[in-house]
């Protein structure tokens, strides 16, 4: 099977290019089935080729495809591991039910069969990046789910709105490859290849000080790809792409290739502490900071693209932590949850016409009873309410970090009071869109989605609602499924595990109680009586004004980044390079011609003036000659 | 002593005619000035045994060379005085002043003795430039720049003749 | 006294000096020409005077080809000449400042 | 004897010019078909020769000498190394599809086709030849009809462009020839006899001293060729001016003489200068990649960004030549041809929006692809080659570049990589501002998507892009041998020593040549 295993990147990549060609020609409903199955029928495939990491019985193995860039050991070649295995479940898993809902989703869309295209070179992408046995082509991956990123926010480019989104998404990103490329040149450097093999034994090569440059470089990528503090700005704006987009990039897969980045990297991280505490902090502040955020939000997609951005913050807790396992578990859990948040909500953008604004929903689960049920299941898996997938996941990144001690247990608390932020306005979104009496526009009419569209949000709260069981404290089994990969880091130094014994319980409690807390609170505030909330929201206006507008943070970065930088680069353009350096240049040709015109009227045009200068040219030479012959 | 008397007059002569055409206000007088050097210069070719060159000498220069330009002259109408005031400033004296620079030069290393005008004659052989002599020497040794000579005197006829057919004349009469 | 050929030199010395004076006093440009053909000639001198001092042909050979050369120029001189005052009506050199920087 | 395919490779083209030459103007419809058919048979002979290339050898092949002066030491000596092969296939594939490109050309085209075929010709020339007279020759050819292309059809400055190129250029090499000279005289001093041969001149013992001044000879010449900050300004005004063929073949070809001749010559004949000067170029590399990128942003003339965006690349080339590492060097050589593929397309394209809309400026634009999908995705597509999207070429070349100088030139690596950033914004922003939004002015309502003939001319160029970026190989196998010849001539001949790969090194048998 693991021969084959590239046939998981190619049927997507097959997909991608027969509908660049031919979907057109295929029409509307056709190119989205090709392109769903194609994705389909990779996972199956994925499911085939991991079952032997399920029985525990596989090693991890590499296949060489062709060489690439010999000269610094980059070659096409797919590692087949338990970790990319979860991945690529995951990616193509939930991506195959994404692309059945698009289809659903997309219906009208003048550029259908584009749509799937994108979103089939999408998935070959993201698998090419999680499926890399080396740095050059994870950065491939990389830098191709960008780009898919940059073609899916973009994809209704007449709306400056988005074309702009598309764009900041891509630089942004861009910005922290800049930081991903430096660590790969002090990887190749130190090494000598871009090989995964250098993860063996990273001490070959690296000193304590290189592994943390090394993993806060890497931080820097990651925090672009995984929108972290500094660089998570793009998400939001991101959401100007199709729902199902939002789903699957910015919330399920791409996001998350930060967080597969660190712990496919954890060799390199544990020789580095520095580096881990610093992704966990960064993600514990990402998680809080971009909670409040979400608390103040209106738009029903900005809520889950600052939600998103947050737990993301958790998985960098928990990857940070050393707490591999976990981090991936929540990664898992959370592509189930928040995927289906996203596709909830774009059932209800779908039915009330596309509209966004929170403020003009309210009392749609009469109306969309399969999309009330689901979403609510993932808002209270969101919420950490036991025993949905969130609770499970986050509960052991939690317990984890609480277990490192030190300066851990601080993230421990941001990570607290965020799971209780979390649950707050998760509730407030439930409760303002599905409660409560209707605030719409004339002319709405809500309806349930069709069923291409209610399959897969049922699919996904089923696995919502499943898929914590498969690592409980009880019964790790994802931690020993993915075993083999860490083994090394494990061997070495040991990751961080969950708190055990009545520790876990209390801590466990603690988060839950917060949770729900959150979920009261929230829930009080919203559905109860509208003078109290007006007085309530009154109270904190400020903060709240605050939260609504992100914190400023696009308009700090515009006024002290952009505006200087393009100012600078029209002095640099205009001024010192037309002006200095070109102005030297014409000074020079000036200087010439200024010279030329000087000596010019020395060029009289009479042939006897000419002759009368040869004379006395000659005549001076006849002299030179005879006084140096000794006249 | 017949040779001193011959280039005392002949030299005259000769120098008479070049400052005819130098200063000769009807361009004739001064083409037959010229002719009047020629003749002179073509005397002194027969003292220094160089018959071939005088005799064509006269016949190709005073002879043809000399008809050509008179033709010219009369062709172009100037058979008048022309203008010979100067316009260029300070032409004349600079030409006179270079004039003189040369000749005081000439006189301090004659005076000053300290310039051999040629170095002394290797050879006694008495040079006789007959035609036959002339003759073997330029069908022998000379022969590849003998014929250029012939390339050349082609390409001039047909440059004259080509100067003459597509003249502006001819140019005006294709426009109209 | 013997007349050497220093004194041939000299006199064709002087003929050059007076051609290339002509040659750059004269305006009319038929007169030019002529002064050119004086300052050939008193090399040509030159080179008979030096050809019978060193007892050698070449001298007067070299100033076959001149003579030759001196024909070539002449025939398109004129005919430029002439061309160019059936353009101008004139034959001054002075008109013929077209290059005046 | 063998078929001299070099000569023929040079010749053809010439032959090629003198039949059109020969086609009279009255039948003018004639020239251009005449000349694209004629200029595939040096694209054959080029492709012929690519593929029967020996892999994994280091020196000459298919070398052909003849004496032109002997006394002098002057002869017609070619000959094709992995280096020079891919630059000239580069060259004869890009004549051709600039040719056809330029159907907008309707005034004496006989003369336009005939000086592009004489440039191809230079271009070959220069690549090929192995005696520095020779080389000096083609590269002096090469000016003079380039010269003409962009003074005669080019825009409204192009007097002054074309005057600024040619006396810019000749400037430079003008000291190159001085160097040449001097060159071939310490060959006469050691060895006893002038000699302008290449090969010969690699044997010369030179000082350290001499080699600098050399170095600054060659490398004048080169530098404002290429060009290195602050000698670029010409190029900026030469490509807004020329035609778009000869855009095409300026930024495809003609710059890379400069690139070419630092492989080829600063570092072959003056290695010890190379490595004392290696903190000086480095330094130009780093500004010219950063500054051509950073003035690109905010160029309000699209043909303009993409030059700016030139000079930005072609530092990547300089960096990656002087890190002096099999990784950088062989990145600069294949970043040469896939920037003349990327570039070569992006001014193929600005060309054909502007015959559409008769203008560049960006401001003109906007909500292109509504009316032109099929010419905004092919724009698209290079645009990322160009910015340097992994899986297409223009990453290759950057990220070989970059990965290998880190070892030798960390810090130049680190500021050269934000260059990286900024190619991602001057481009996208531009394309967002030309290609998205909606439509503001109705002009570009009218433009017309890609026709059967622009398509299938970039159609093989955007081939080679996915190709060479995923398989790179094809170029590499034979380029990789020949640099790693530039870099032992170094260690041998100077103390300079190449940094040892990593431990890790032979995991995946990333040695060479092997």
């Amino acid at each position: 099977m693991t021969d084959f295993i590239w046939l998981v990147l190619a049927l997507p990549a097959a997909g991608a290019v027969f509908l660049h060609f031919f979907g057109k020609r295929l029409g509307e409903p056709a190119a989205g089935w090709v392109a769903s199955l194609l994705v389909s029928a990779a996972f199956v495939y994925a499911v085939l080729a991991a079952v032997p990491f399920f029985q525990g019985t596989a090693h991890p193995e590499s296949v060489v495809l062709w060489s690439w860039m010999p000269a610094i050991g980059a070659e096409f070649a797919i590692r087949w591991d338990p970790l990319s295995s979860l991945m690529t479940l995951v990616v193509t898993g939930v991506g195959a039910l994404i692309h059945f809902y698009a289809i659903g989703y997309m219906h009208g869309d003048p550029r259908f069969s584009r749509f799937f295209t994108y979103m089939n070179l999408f998935a070959t992408g993201m698998l090419t990046l999680v499926l890399a046995d080396n740095f050059a082509m994870l950065f491939l991956g990389w830098e191709a789910v960008g780009l898919c990123s940059y073609l899916l926010i973009s994809f209704w480019f007449t709306k400056p709105s988005a074309a702009a989104a598309g764009k900041k998404a891509f630089i942004v990103n861009r910005i922290g490859d800049f930081g991903f490329m430096i660590a790969l040149m002090i990887i190749l450097t130190q090494f000598g290849t871009l090989s995964f093999d250098v993860l063996d034994d990273p001490h070959l090569g690296l000193t304590t000080g290189l592994a943390t440059a090394v993993g806060l470089l890497m931080l820097v990528g990651a925090a672009g790809k995984s929108a972290q503090i500094p660089l998570y700005v793009w998400l939001p704006d991101a959401m100007e792409g199709p729902t199902p987009v939002s789903a699957l990039i910015h919330a399920a897969t791409m996001v998350t290739a930060g967080v597969y980045l660190v712990a496919r990297n954890a060799a390199i991280y544990e020789m580095a502490p520095i580096a881990a505490t610093t992704v966990a902090t960064v993600g514990a502040l990402t998680a809080l900071w971009a909670a409040t955020i979400a608390i103040a939000q209106k738009d029903i997609k900005a809520v889950l693209a600052y939600s998103t951005v947050s737990q993301l913050g958790y998985m960098f807790i928990g990857v940070g932590s050393t707490a591999y396992v976990a981090g991936m578990f929540h990664f898992m859990t959370h592509a189930f949850f928040k995927a289906l948040l996203f596709l909830g909500a774009g059932s209800v953008i779908h039915a009330m016409s596309d509209e966004q604004n929170m403020d003009k929903m309210g009392g749609l689960a009469k109306h969309m009873p399969v999309t009330a049920t689901t979403m609510g299941i993932a808002t209270l898996a969101i919420a950490g309410v036991p025993p949905l997938a969130g609770f499970w996941s986050k509960d052991e990144i939690l317990g984890s970090a609480f277990n490192q001690g030190g300066w851990m247990v601080v993230l421990w608390g941001i990570g607290l009071l965020t799971a209780g932020i979390t649950a707050f306005y998760m509730t407030r979104q439930f409760v303002m869109v599905f409660l409560g009496k209707p605030r719409w526009d004339d002319g709405i009419h809500p309806h349930e989605s069709p069923k291409t569209m209610t399959v897969p949000l049922m699919a996904l709260a089923a696995l919502t609602v499943g898929g914590g069981f498969l690592n409980t404290p009880f019964r790790t089994g994802l931690e020993r499924y993915l075993e083999p990969s860490f083994e090394t880091v494990e061997g070495a130094i040991g990751m961080a595990h969950p708190a055990e014994g009545s520790t876990a319980w209390i801590l466990a409690g603690v988060a839950v109680l917060a949770g729900l807390l959150g979920i009261y609170l929230a829930y009080r505030l919203y559905a109860g009586p509208e003078e109290r909330r007006e007085r309530v929201l009154q109270r904190f206006a400020r903060p709240i004004f605050t939260w609504e507008n992100a914190y400023w943070v696009d308009r700090f970065y515009g006024k002290t980044i952009v505006l200087p930088g393009k100012a600078v680069a029209g002095w640099a353009a205009f001024k010192f390079d037309l002006g200095f350096i070109d102005g030297i240049v014409n000074g020079v040709a000036g200087v010439v011609k200024r010279f030329g015109a000087t000596v010019r009227p020395l060029q009289t045009g009479f042939v006897r003036n000419y002759g009368v200068m040869l004379a006395a040219g000659s005549v001076g030479l006849l002299i030179w000659f005879l006084s140096r012959g000794g006249l | 002593m017949v040779e001193l008397v011959l280039f005392v007059i002949l030299g005259a002569v000769a120098i008479f005619g070049a400052l005819s055409v130098v200063f000769a206000k009807n361009p004739v007088y001064g083409a037959m000035g010229l002719m009047m050097t020629l003749f002179s210069l073509a005397v002194f070719y027969v003292m220094h045994l160089a018959h071939l060159v005088a005799a064509v000498q006269i016949i190709v220069y005073a002879g043809a060379v000399m008809t050509l330009f008179l033709f010219v002259i009369m062709l172009i109408g100037v058979d008048r005085d022309e203008d010979t005031s100067e316009k260029l400033p300070m032409q004349r004296q600079l030409v006179a002043g270079l004039g003189l620079v040369v000749v005081l030069i000439a006189g301090v290393a004659v005076v000053g003795g300290r310039f051999d005008w040629v170095r002394p004659a290797t050879s006694t052989i008495e040079v006789n430039g007959t035609v036959q002599e002339a003759g073997l020497a330029l069908f022998t040794d000379w022969i590849l720049p003998f014929e250029a000579t012939s390339l050349l005197l082609i390409i001039a006829a047909a440059g004259a003749i080509a100067l003459a057919y597509y003249g502006p004349r001819r140019r005006d009469r294709e426009d109209a | 006294m013997e007349v050497t050929a220093g004194w041939y030199m000299s006199l064709a010395a002087l003929l050059f000096i007076i051609g290339a004076g002509g040659m750059l006093i004269r305006r009319n440009a038929l007169m030019m020409f002529m002064s050119i053909e004086l300052m050939l000639n008193s090399v040509n001198l030159t080179f008979v005077a030096a050809g019978k001092e060193l007892g050698s042909l070449d001298g007067q050979l070299a100033v076959f080809f001149v003579l030759v050369v001196a024909a070539a120029e002449v025939v398109v001189g004129l005919a430029i000449i002439v061309s160019v005052f059936q353009h101008r009506s004139s034959a001054s050199a002075d008109e013929l400042s077209d290059l005046r920087g | 004897m063998t078929f001299p395919i070099l000569a023929s490779l040079i010749l053809t083209p010439v032959a090629a010019a003198l039949v059109v030459a020969l086609v009279p103007n009255r039948r003018s419809e004639l020239h251009l078909p005449l000349g694209i058919t004629l200029s595939m048979i040096p694209l054959a002979l080029a492709g012929w020769l690519f593929f029967a290339f020996e892999k994994g050898v280091a020196g000459y092949q298919y070398t052909q000498q003849a004496w032109w002066y002997e006394p002098w030491g002057m002869s017609w000596h070619v000959g094709v190394d992995g280096i020079s092969l891919a630059l000239v296939a580069l060259t004869a594939l890009l004549v051709p599809i600039s040719l056809a490109a330029s159907t907008s050309i309707v005034d004496r085209t006989k003369l336009f086709v005939v000086f592009m075929l004489i440039l191809e010709a230079g271009l070959i020339g220069v690549f090929l030849a192995l005696d520095m007279i020779l080389f000096f020759l083609f590269f002096e050819v090469v000016l003079v009809p380039m010269y003409f292309i962009i003074g005669v059809w080019g825009g409204e400055r192009r007097i002054y462009a074309a005057y600024k190129f040619f006396l810019y250029t000749a400037l430079g090499s003008a000291l190159m020839l001085a160097g040449i000279i001097a060159l071939a005289f310490f060959h006469r001093d050691q060895a006893g006899l002038l000699s302008f041969d290449y090969q010969e001149l690699l044997n010369l013992q030179l000082s350290d001293n001499a080699q600098l001044w050399l170095f600054g000879a060659f490398g004048l010449a080169f530098a404002i060729k290429v060009p290195i900050f602050p000698l670029h300004t010409w190029l900026p005004d030469a490509h807004v001016e020329a035609p778009t063929a000869g855009s095409v073949m300026l930024a495809g070809v003609l710059l890379k003489l400069g690139t070419y001749g630092f492989i080829r010559f600063n570092l072959g004949l003056f290695p010890q200068a190379t490595v004392d000067l290696v903190p000086v170029m480095a330094t130009l590399a780093v500004i010219g990649i950063l500054y051509g990128a950073y003035v690109a942003i905010v160029q309000p003339d699209l043909k303009k960004l993409v030059a700016y965006s030139s000079v930005s690349h072609l530092g990547f080339i300089v960096l990656g030549t002087f890190a002096l590492t099999q990784a950088a060097v062989e990145g600069a050589v294949i970043q040469m041809v896939n920037h003349g593929i990327t570039t070569g397309v992006l001014f193929l394209m600005v060309g054909m929006i502007y015959e559409r809309r008769h203008t560049k400026k960006i401001a003109d634009f906007g909500g292109i692809w509504q009316v032109a999908p099929w010419f905004s995705g092919v724009f698209l597509f290079t645009a990322f080659a160009s910015i340097g999207l992994p899986g297409l070429n223009g990453f290759v070349g950057e990220f070989m570049v970059l990965m290998g100088s880190y070892s030798t030139l960390p810090v130049a690596a680190i500021l050269g990589a934000f260059g990286v950033v900024l190619a991602a914004i001057y481009l996208l922003w531009a394309y967002e501002r030309v290609f998205t939004g909606p439509i503001t002015i109705e002009e570009n309502r009218e433009v017309a998507d890609l026709n059967v003939r622009e398509l299938s001319l970039l159609a093989p160029l955007v081939a080679l892009m996915l190709v060479l970026g995923l398989y790179p190989n094809i170029v590499l196998d034979r380029v990789s041998p020949s640099v790693e010849a530039v870099l032992d001539r170094m260690e041998a001949t100077t103390t300079y020593v190449v940094p040892e790969p990593g431990p890790l090194f032979d995991v995946l048998g990333g040695g060479q040549g092997e």
